[in-house]
Formats: structure tokens, C-alpha cells, sequence
């Protein structure tokens, strides 16, 4: 028999690895973004930086890109698309999860088929679609094509289902509607789950490249990925400090509020609200 | 005041409180057909047996919901219309003072700010209950409160339920599966059982005069011992017994099924001049009481038989031990092969009070 | 046949069982400590409240399981070894053999091949017993096994468990918070209060000798009624009552605790002769007997007291009636100011079966 | 009072409302792959095509580029990644659920981390280190970054803390080790949680386009999306049904194998498999 504490000291290295494993790449990108072009094609794969020279890639990718403005409108892209996802798949939820009707299981099937469907399958129908109406070049054509998240409403009917259906008929005898049930009952409880949703919503969308690409033009309409592109053309090569530094840059929002809120979010997360 | 059974008293209860749809027949309330109502105009107040308080919100918010969802206007529940209109203030004061006032009858004056999850059981159950009542509605409908509490809360809670629904005087229906809370708490019990209701009556009526050997079986502790038997020329017989039991008048001969009470079961250590020969299985001390657990020597395949005897008498036996059983001929049930009561038949029966 | 309390029991079993580690004291078990071992070494079995069925396995499989775990090493445990060693062969077919008697000993053969999820709650209830008993351990743990079952089954399932222990003989510890429960199941009861235990003996010991107050208000049902008294010069007083209860031999003057059980009040018509005079507050019938609750007149303050009657004399009383209770004078229990009992103070205590 | 059959009624053309605009994307799709070009650039919106010359784009698009080997390589990357993200993600899962260690909070608050991190992020450093290892352009360049998922540690995380821990102590009792009872109780638990994430995995690496292409260069290893690539150069304005043709053959794979597999998804996930 191995003893506990020892079975216990080899799972945490063993986990310790796995994160590091996690965060290396992370910790490259920080590194990358303090080095001197010289330092970085030197090969070396130290993490800190020989001399400080590197510190001037954060000033020159501020001066080479608006990046501020792009920063602004992913906030705006970002919002949008999680506020409209979120009105549109907590009610539809709520039917899936709570409410008897025919077709049911029907709808709930094909919210779980459009799961499966990339964006880039219904690329082409949608930009032809904002093109007919004029909507290229805009926030409406970085914000509607995401307004209904099939994994938002599969993730709160999870959640919904494990709301008990006596709270919901309590609430009937009490005198509320269902949409004054969703509004008063279902939506507090639902507010960890609303707010993990959010992490991956906003993550991927702030990331996101292939959109935008597509259907943006200007740059007053750049979101910070789009911006970072400017670094990338192919002789930029000895750019790659300034590069990530902007990377760094544009990820820092999200860690930021990440930490900010960490503490109500990992406590949501990891309690589940519904005891009692 | 609905009884007890393995399933069907929920689904009745929810067709009461308007959640579900019956398929047949019509629920009244004060004589007015309440069928096609939604739940909110019944006027229908419930306690569920997981008390289904709302996670979210402390106590009074859990209490003043129903009221302002009944006496507010959807513009009038807006957070600022408080602030514009003077008649949604005073509604709102007066909200509050039910609150307190329900929370005061339940004693959960202090408690009002704290969350459902900072509270024990029993205390979630009194927020249950004030929520209920906090409406003042014309029918109680209680699923099952007390399943979910201790041993020991569950007898001081019963007594609270008990006296609220005194002063209060409203109709309440109580649904729960343990007939000892039935008969203490009920003024009338249906018992159900596979789906439909199988009596009716006060605790005392269905006590001594159960209907079917279901409800028979059902209510009482320990359960009443039925052996089968047979009525010939008017004399009650047990099938393999010898001596006859006593005489039957007013029935058929036929088959039947006896009921004994475990009280009317008279044990005596002399095996032989008894009715029925039995050996001790085991023996139950409850303190003020002691449950033997008896099996027939000569009837086999026979049921245990139950009785109950006093600590002094029941101490002397212990497992294993011969003795002689002579059932209360006076008080004896017999139900037809149906499990149906045949009810003129043992002289004697209705004043089993005296003869207990 | 561990006892009942509000908490501290399920930790105690868990330690027992290996689960937890004790911060102080050393587990015996046939006299060796067993404190080091891991819960697979100790030969310790235990049946959760829950049950703790594997959902995804059959019956058959949850049985086998402790016995796979147990006596085939992990390369034997693969799936094909079976077909390559008949070492392995053998000791399966070994295992299949204990599984179909362990099936047999609950009456569950017919079950074997269903699924936990297909099971009603007795039937999952007799699982988790087979799979503790399959591996015949030399302790079993119960962690109150019947608190999911309805009060109708929980009898029947109580007379099996209890008939199943004979049977096998082997070391039981049971736990759980029903003290009638404990009392009837139990050869020697823990009581547990506070985290620590408060009286460990025979059922009748600590329903006739309970240790403190705890113990008497919690064993037995209804529970004991408690008044405040004290000793004047070796005679015992209510607090606010006129008359003396009783002599009290060898007990100092001072305040004291005084416990009457429910079937040691008698209850008359006349208020006035009885040393306490009091009013009826609510009659709950049970049947066989007939729970009486009193208030008193002139204790203000005093908590109701609860009587014990016969059913006859019972239903001719109502709420509301005013009568008189006469304590037996040689069935009280006395208790210090700490709740300690006092041991010799009533003259005629003991032999209290007598007077009952 | 609304009527319920009519409440019912406008729930039901609300929620068919909302999967029609999930699923009007790929209809336009298909109606794409079988149009030809002349009535795509027509501009009517009419789902189905006038005539059936369109249905040459899919032989087209077959012959232009070796699809099947695509489709195979993807295969073996999805497979492949979902393998080690299963292996990895349900012991570490296992141990932040169930296992009480010290700093167990802050490993978790590392792996909610790890959900922040977009791919772009690491992706320089990433690239460097195969690089390095001279494992660029191989079925590992494609494989080895994804197969430790912060997500999916998440996900079974979830999970397995609402597995009871009496469930686990029991199996302790059996005589169960904690290796084992990951093997035998745990793990087929799991399954249907297993088969939600698996779902998620294949079809987001199925699609992916962003890391093929940074350390893909060779054609034999093309996975299905940079295939379609092939028919996206700036000139080919006029391949557009060959395209929808070329995406619809490889997204097929993907909802087959979901048509396949529904009943037991719906099952699983609809259900929860703890019951009992």
C-alpha cells in the first residue's frame, strides 16, 4: 500500500504538470511579447528576456494600430452578442426544459443538430443575406448572425432541468405567468450558469477571426483580432515582438475581468445556486 | 385531509391546486365548479413536500411574492413605481404588514432577512407554511410537509400544523402516506388506495370499521393480522384451526377473511386450551408497550400474527416460546374473498370500546 | 446498534468504516486495532441511506462486485482471463455461486438482471443489504437504511433486517435518528447528543433509566413530559403547584427536573382533588390508545404535558375540558439542574412495571 | 385569460420561428451545392434550384481535390484528439471533483483560466516549440496541441460532483481503488457526459481552419477544411456551388454520424444517468 499523503503528493505533481502544460504557451506569448526581434530568433526558449529593449514593442504596436478603437468595438460586438443570446436562448430554454408541448423533443433535436453546424457551412448564405439588406461593413453584421446560440440554449436547458418542478408550480399557485416565472424565478437561479455561459461566449467572440474577416471592411469597425492582422502580413516576419504584444494587449481585457469576477464565478460554478 | 396510499394522492392534489387536468369529474370549491380556473384564480394555497422556497430570496421576499403578484398591477410591481405613485406605496405597506404578520403566526419574526438556505428543516417548513397562508386563500392543499424532517421534529410540527389550521379555520387537505399522522391530524381521512379513494370517515370510523382489508391493513400500527378463515353454519372458523371462533350471525357461509386487531389478541402461555397454538418469532419493546410478532403452529403459510401487550406481560416471552392466542371474539373484522367488509357479522363489533 | 441523535452519528460510522480518521481514540474491532487500515482492509460492510447502488450495473454485477474486488488480483480481473486460466474460471463461478445465495438469503432472485433504476425502493433497499452481506464482512455498518422507505415498509423492512442479523450473527451497528426504530431493533443502544454518546444500555434500561434529560425527551414516543420541581426537605414540589408529589428519599433539597412518560399520568374529571389541574388542548387518537395533551392551569410557562390513555377513556375528552392529572408517584424520573439523572430519589422507581 | 392551446400554440410558432432562422443557413447551404453558378449570381433567394445542372458541382468538386483523403485525415485528428482529451481530462476531472487535496481551488481557478485562452494567443509559441522538435507539417503538428482540454476538465468536473460521494465511498468499502473506481464506477457514468464533450470536440477540430493551415503545408495531410480552401482563391468568385458542394460533403460525415448516434445522445443528456 502507497500511503495517503504520498498517493495525494503524486496526483498534485501530476495535475501541477498538466497546468503548466496549460499555461507554458501562455507564459511564451508574455515573454515573446518583452523580447527584442534579435532575442526572439535567437532560438532561445528562456522566458525572460535578456535585456529590456523589448519593452518598446508595447508603444510601437499602440502607435502602428488604433487598437484602442478596436478594443472598444469588441466590447461593443461582444455586449451585443451576449445580450441578444441570452434573451433569445433563456426563454427558449425554459420551453425546452420545462414546458410539455408537442414537437418537444423535435425542437430540442434540431437545436442540438445546429450545435454541429460550423459558421463557416453558412458563411456564404448569411454575408449574401446582409448584402442583400445592406448590412455589410457594420455592427449589425459582427453582432446577428450570432444572436441565437444553439449551445446557450442547450446549456440552460441542462440547467433548467435541474430546477425542481415544484419551485415552478409553487410560483404557478403564487400568481405568476411563466414569463413572470422566468423573469423572477428561473433567471436568478440561472445566474451562474448565464455567467459561464458569458466567459465562453465573449471569449470566442472577441477572438474571433473568420467573421469579421468576411464582412468588415473598414477599419472603424476592426475588432482587436482584426487589428492584430495588420502585424501578420508575410514581411512582417521580424514583427513578431510587436505582435505579441498586441496579442497581450487584446487578451488583457479578458483576464482582467476574468479576475475581477473570478471569485463569484468559480463559487457559482462550483456550488450550483439551487440547495435549498 | 386526504389520506394515505402508495401513489395517486400527489396527482389528486395537483388536479385540486389546478396544475394538471383531470379526465373525469369536476372539483368544487364552496359548491362552485372551479375546473377551467389556471391556478392563480383558484385562490388555492400549497405546501409541497420539498417546500419549494424560492433559493433566491430571503424570507420576506419569499412571503410578500404571492401577495404582490395578487395585489399589484404588472406596472405597479416595477422597482421605481413605489417612488411615483402613492396608492403602490401604501399597497406595498401593506404587504409588508402581512408579511409580518404571517411571519409572526409561524414565529419566524427574526428570520425574515435570511436565505432558505440558511435555515434548518423544520424552519423552511414554517416558510412553506407562512407562504401559504400569508394569501389568506380558501383552500389549504399540504403534499406530504413533514417527510422531510427528523423523527422527533416531525411530532412537534404535527401539533403546530394542527393548531395553525384551528385558528385559521380554513379547508385543509393534507396529503401524507403515514397513517399515524392521517389519524392524528385529520378530522376526516380518505384513505386511497390504487388510485381511487376506498373510505371516507373520520379517524375513529376507519379505525374500527375499515372498509376492505386493504385499508384494513393499511391503517393502524402494528398492522392488523388477517388470517383466512370460513364461516360454517354460522360459525367463524380458521382455515386449520380446530376450535371454532365464535358465531357469526347475519352472513353467508362461505370463505372470509379475519381481522384482528393486535389489542384484541389475548396470549396466553398455556399453548393448549387456546384457540390458536403459536410460537414467539420476536418481540418489539416500544416502552409504555411491547409487540409480539406470533406464529401459528398449525396454520401454515399463515401471516405472522401481531399483538400487543403490556411491558409487564409482553417481557415474560422472549423468541421461541409456546403459547396460546385467543383472539377478542367481540372485536374480530371479516372481510368477503373480495376484501370487502361484511359488516353485521361479529356481535359485538361496534362496542369494541368497551370491550378493549 | 448505534442510537440516535441530531449529528455526529454518520461521522462516527464513517470511521468506523475507514472513511474518515478519527482526530483522537482507537477502533477495535474483535479486539485489534484497525485505525491504519484503509476501508478495503478492514472487512467492514456498509449500507448507505441512499443505498449507493452502481446505477449502470445489474444487480447481478453490484453484488458481485466486492467479491471480484476481493478475491481476483487486477490482471484476473480482465475481462478475457476468464477464458485463459481456469483458476480464474473456478473462482468466478465461485463468485456467481455466493451472488445467487446472498440474492437468495434478501428474495431477490428473480431481480438479478434488472437494473437499480427498475427497482422499487424496498427491492434497491434488500440490494444494498445483499451486497454487504455478500462478502460475509465481520462488521456491518447501516447508516440509517430505512429513512427512504415509507412508514408501511419500513416496518416489514425492519422485522427482515432484524430476522437477517440472527441469522448471520455478525456484529451490526446501526444507525439511526427513529428512536423507535432503535428500540425495537436494537440488543444494546448508543445514544449519541452532541457529538458525543449520552447513554449506551439496553432498550429498557434507557427507556426506564434514561442518564439525563436529553435522553428521556428524546427515546420513547410521545415524548417524556419534563416540569420544573424542586426538593423542600425531602419532599418533591412543582414549581408553582400546591401539593406535594411525593417523598423523595436520598436526594438533597434543591431544584430539580421531574419526567413523567406518558402512561405514568392519570387523568380524572375532577380538577380540583388532582395535584395539577389543567386543561385539554388537543386529543390525537392513534387507535389502540389515545394521546392526551394538557396544559397546566397555574405553571405558567411550564411546557404541555402529554398523557397516555385508553381509548374508552380518551374520546371522552375534547379540547377545551378541564381536568386533573395525578402524576404516578412511583414512575417519576428526577433530574438535576445539569439534566443528570438522580439515581435513587424515588422511592418505588424501579420496579415500575409493577405499577404501570 | 389566453386560452393554454393558444398560449401553447404561439410557444410553439415562437420556438419554430427561432429553429427556422438556426437552420435557414444550411438549407441555403444545400440549395447552394446544387445551384449553378449563373442562378446563384442571379441573386433570387428561392431555395430551390431551377435547373439541375447544379448537381455537376459535386463530381466537380470531388475531382478538383483529393476530398476522401481529407476526409480521412480528419478522421484521425478528431479521433485522435478526442482519445488523449478524454484520457487526460477524466482523472484530472475525477481529482477536482471528488478528491480533497491542498490547493485543489487553485488548480481549478487554473483550468477556468485555461478557458480564457484563445488558441491565437499561444499559437506563436505553440508553432515554435514543434518547430523545434521538428514536428510541423505531421499528423502530431495537428494532434498535440488540443489533447489536454480545459474544457473538457470542466465539463466532467461538472459532472462528477454530482455523482454521490456516498456512490464512491461505497465502491471504497467494496475494496475499490481510486484508480479502479475511475475504470468501473465512474467512467460509465460519464458516457453520456463523454459523448455531449465528444461531440463538441469533433466538431469544432472537424472544422478547424486556423491551425491546419499555420503548420500544414503538405497536401497529403490536408485536413477537410483546408481542402475546401482549394476552392476559395480570390479568382474562383464563380466556384461558389462547387464550394457549398465541397463544404455539404464534408459536414455530411458530421451529421450522419449525429443522425446515428441521437437517440442515445437525446437519451443520455435529456436523462442524466445518476437515477437510482
Amino acid at each position: 500500500m502507497t500511503p495517503r499523503w504520498l498517493q495525494g503528493f503524486w496526483r498534485l505533481v501530476g495535475l501541477g504538470a498538466l497546468s503548466a502544460l496549460f499555461l507554458l504557451p501562455f507564459a511564451y506569448m508574455l515573454a515573446f511579447s518583452v523580447k527584442s526581434p534579435s532575442e526572439i530568433f535567437g532560438g532561445s526558449l528562456s522566458l525572460l528576456p535578456a535585456t529590456l529593449d523589448g519593452l518598446a514593442n508595447y508603444p510601437n504596436a499602440l502607435a502602428r494600430s488604433p487598437l484602442l478603437r478596436h478594443l472598444w468595438n469588441g466590447l461593443i460586438v461582444c455586449a451585443g452578442i451576449l445580450a441578444f443570446q441570452l434573451v433569445f436562448a433563456i426563454p427558449c430554454a425554459y420551453g425546452l426544459a420545462k414546458l410539455r408541448f408537442r414537437g418537444r423533443e423535435v425542437v430540442f433535436g434540431l437545436v442540438l443538430f445546429g450545435l454541429l453546424i460550423p459558421i463557416q457551412a453558412t458563411s456564404l448564405p448569411i454575408y449574401l443575406g446582409l448584402a442583400n439588406f445592406r448590412l455589410l461593413d457594420s455592427y449589425t453584421a459582427l453582432i446577428a448572425p450570432f444572436v441565437s446560440s444553439a449551445f446557450a440554449i442547450f446549456l440552460f436547458r441542462q440547467f433548467f432541468r435541474t430546477v425542481p418542478d415544484e419551485l415552478l408550480d409553487s410560483a404557478r399557485l403564487d400568481g405568476c405567468g411563466e414569463f413572470t416565472i422566468v423573469i423572477r424565478i428561473v433567471l436568478p437561479l440561472a445566474a451562474p450558469t448565464a455567467t459561464a455561459f458569458a466567459i465562453f461566449s465573449v471569449v470566442s467572440h472577441w477572438n474571433d477571426l473568420f467573421w469579421p474577416l468576411i464582412v468588415i471592411r473598414s477599419p472603424e469597425y476592426f475588432t482587436p483580432p482584426l487589428g492584430i492582422m495588420g502585424f501578420r502580413s508575410a514581411e512582417a516576419g521580424d514583427r513578431y515582438g510587436e505582435l505579441m504584444a498586441a496579442t497581450a494587449l487584446i487578451t488583457a481585457p479578458l483576464v482582467l475581468a476574468f479576475l475581477a469576477a473570478q471569485r463569484r464565478f468559480i463559487e457559482g460554478i462550483s456550488l450550483g445556486a439551487l440547495k435549498g | 385531509m386526504v389520506g394515505p396510499s402508495g401513489c395517486g394522492k400527489s396527482t389528486l392534489l395537483r388536479i385540486l391546486a389546478g396544475l394538471e387536468s383531470q379526465d373525469s369529474g369536476e372539483v368544487r370549491l364552496d359548491g362552485r365548479s372551479i375546473d377551467g380556473l389556471p391556478p392563480k384564480a383558484r385562490d388555492v394555497a400549497m405546501v409541497f413536500q420539498s417546500y419549494a422556497l424560492y433559493p433566491h430570496m430571503t424570507v420576506r421576499q419569499n412571503l410578500a411574492l404571492p401577495l404582490v403578484m395578487r395585489d399589484l398591477t404588472r406596472l405597479e410591481r416595477l422597482p421605481f413605481a413605489r417612488r411615483l405613485s402613492r396608492r403602490v406605496a401604501a399597497k406595498r405597506l401593506d404587504i409588508a404588514a402581512a408579511v409580518d404578520r404571517a411571519a409572526g403566526i409561524v414565529a419566524l419574526t427574526d428570520l425574515l432577512d435570511r436565505k432558505p438556505k440558511q435555515l434548518s428543516g423544520g424552519q423552511r417548513q414554517r416558510v412553506a407554511l407562512a407562504r401559504a397562508l400569508v394569501r389568506r386563500p380558501r383552500l389549504f392543499l399540504l403534499d406530504e410537509p413533514l417527510s422531510n424532517l427528523d423523527v422527533a421534529l416531525r411530532a412537534d410540527t404535527r401539533g403546530e400544523i394542527v393548531d395553525l389550521q384551528k385558528r385559521l379555520g380554513a379547508t385543509t387537505v393534507y396529503v401524507t402516506h403515514d397513517q399515524g399522522e392521517a389519524m392524528t391530524m385529520a378530522s376526516r381521512i380518505a384513505v386511497m388506495m390504487d388510485g381511487s379513494i376506498a373510505q371516507l370517515g373520520t379517524p375513529q370510523e376507519i379505525y374500527r370499521r375499515p372498509a376492505d382489508t386493504r385499508v384494513a391493513r393499511f391503517i393502524g400500527a402494528p398492522a392488523m393480522t388477517l388470517l383466512d378463515g370460513s364461516i360454517v353454519r354460522g360459525s367463524l372458523r380458521l382455515t386449520g384451526g380446530d376450535a371454532p371462533l365464535s358465531k357469526v350471525a347475519g352472513a353467508a357461509d362461505g370463505p372470509v377473511t379475519i381481522g384482528i386487531r393486535a389489542e384484541h389478541l389475548r396470549v396466553t402461555a398455556e399453548a393448549a386450551a387456546a384457540p390458536i397454538a403459536a410460537t414467539v418469532h420476536h418481540v418489539e419493546f416500544l416502552g409504555a408497550e411491547v409487540i409480539v410478532h406470533l406464529v401459528a403452529d398449525r396454520l401454515p403459510g399463515a401471516p405472522a400474527m401481531v399483538a400487543r401487550l403490556d411491558p409487564h406481560a409482553g417481557e415474560r416471552l422472549s423468541a421461541g416460546a409456546r403459547v396460546g392466542v385467543r383472539p377478542d371474539p367481540s372485536a374480530l373484522h371479516l372481510f368477503d374473498p373480495d376484501g370487502r367488509r361484511i359488516d353485521t357479522a361479529v356481535p359485538g363489533a361496534h362496542d369494541f370500546s368497551v370491550a378493549s
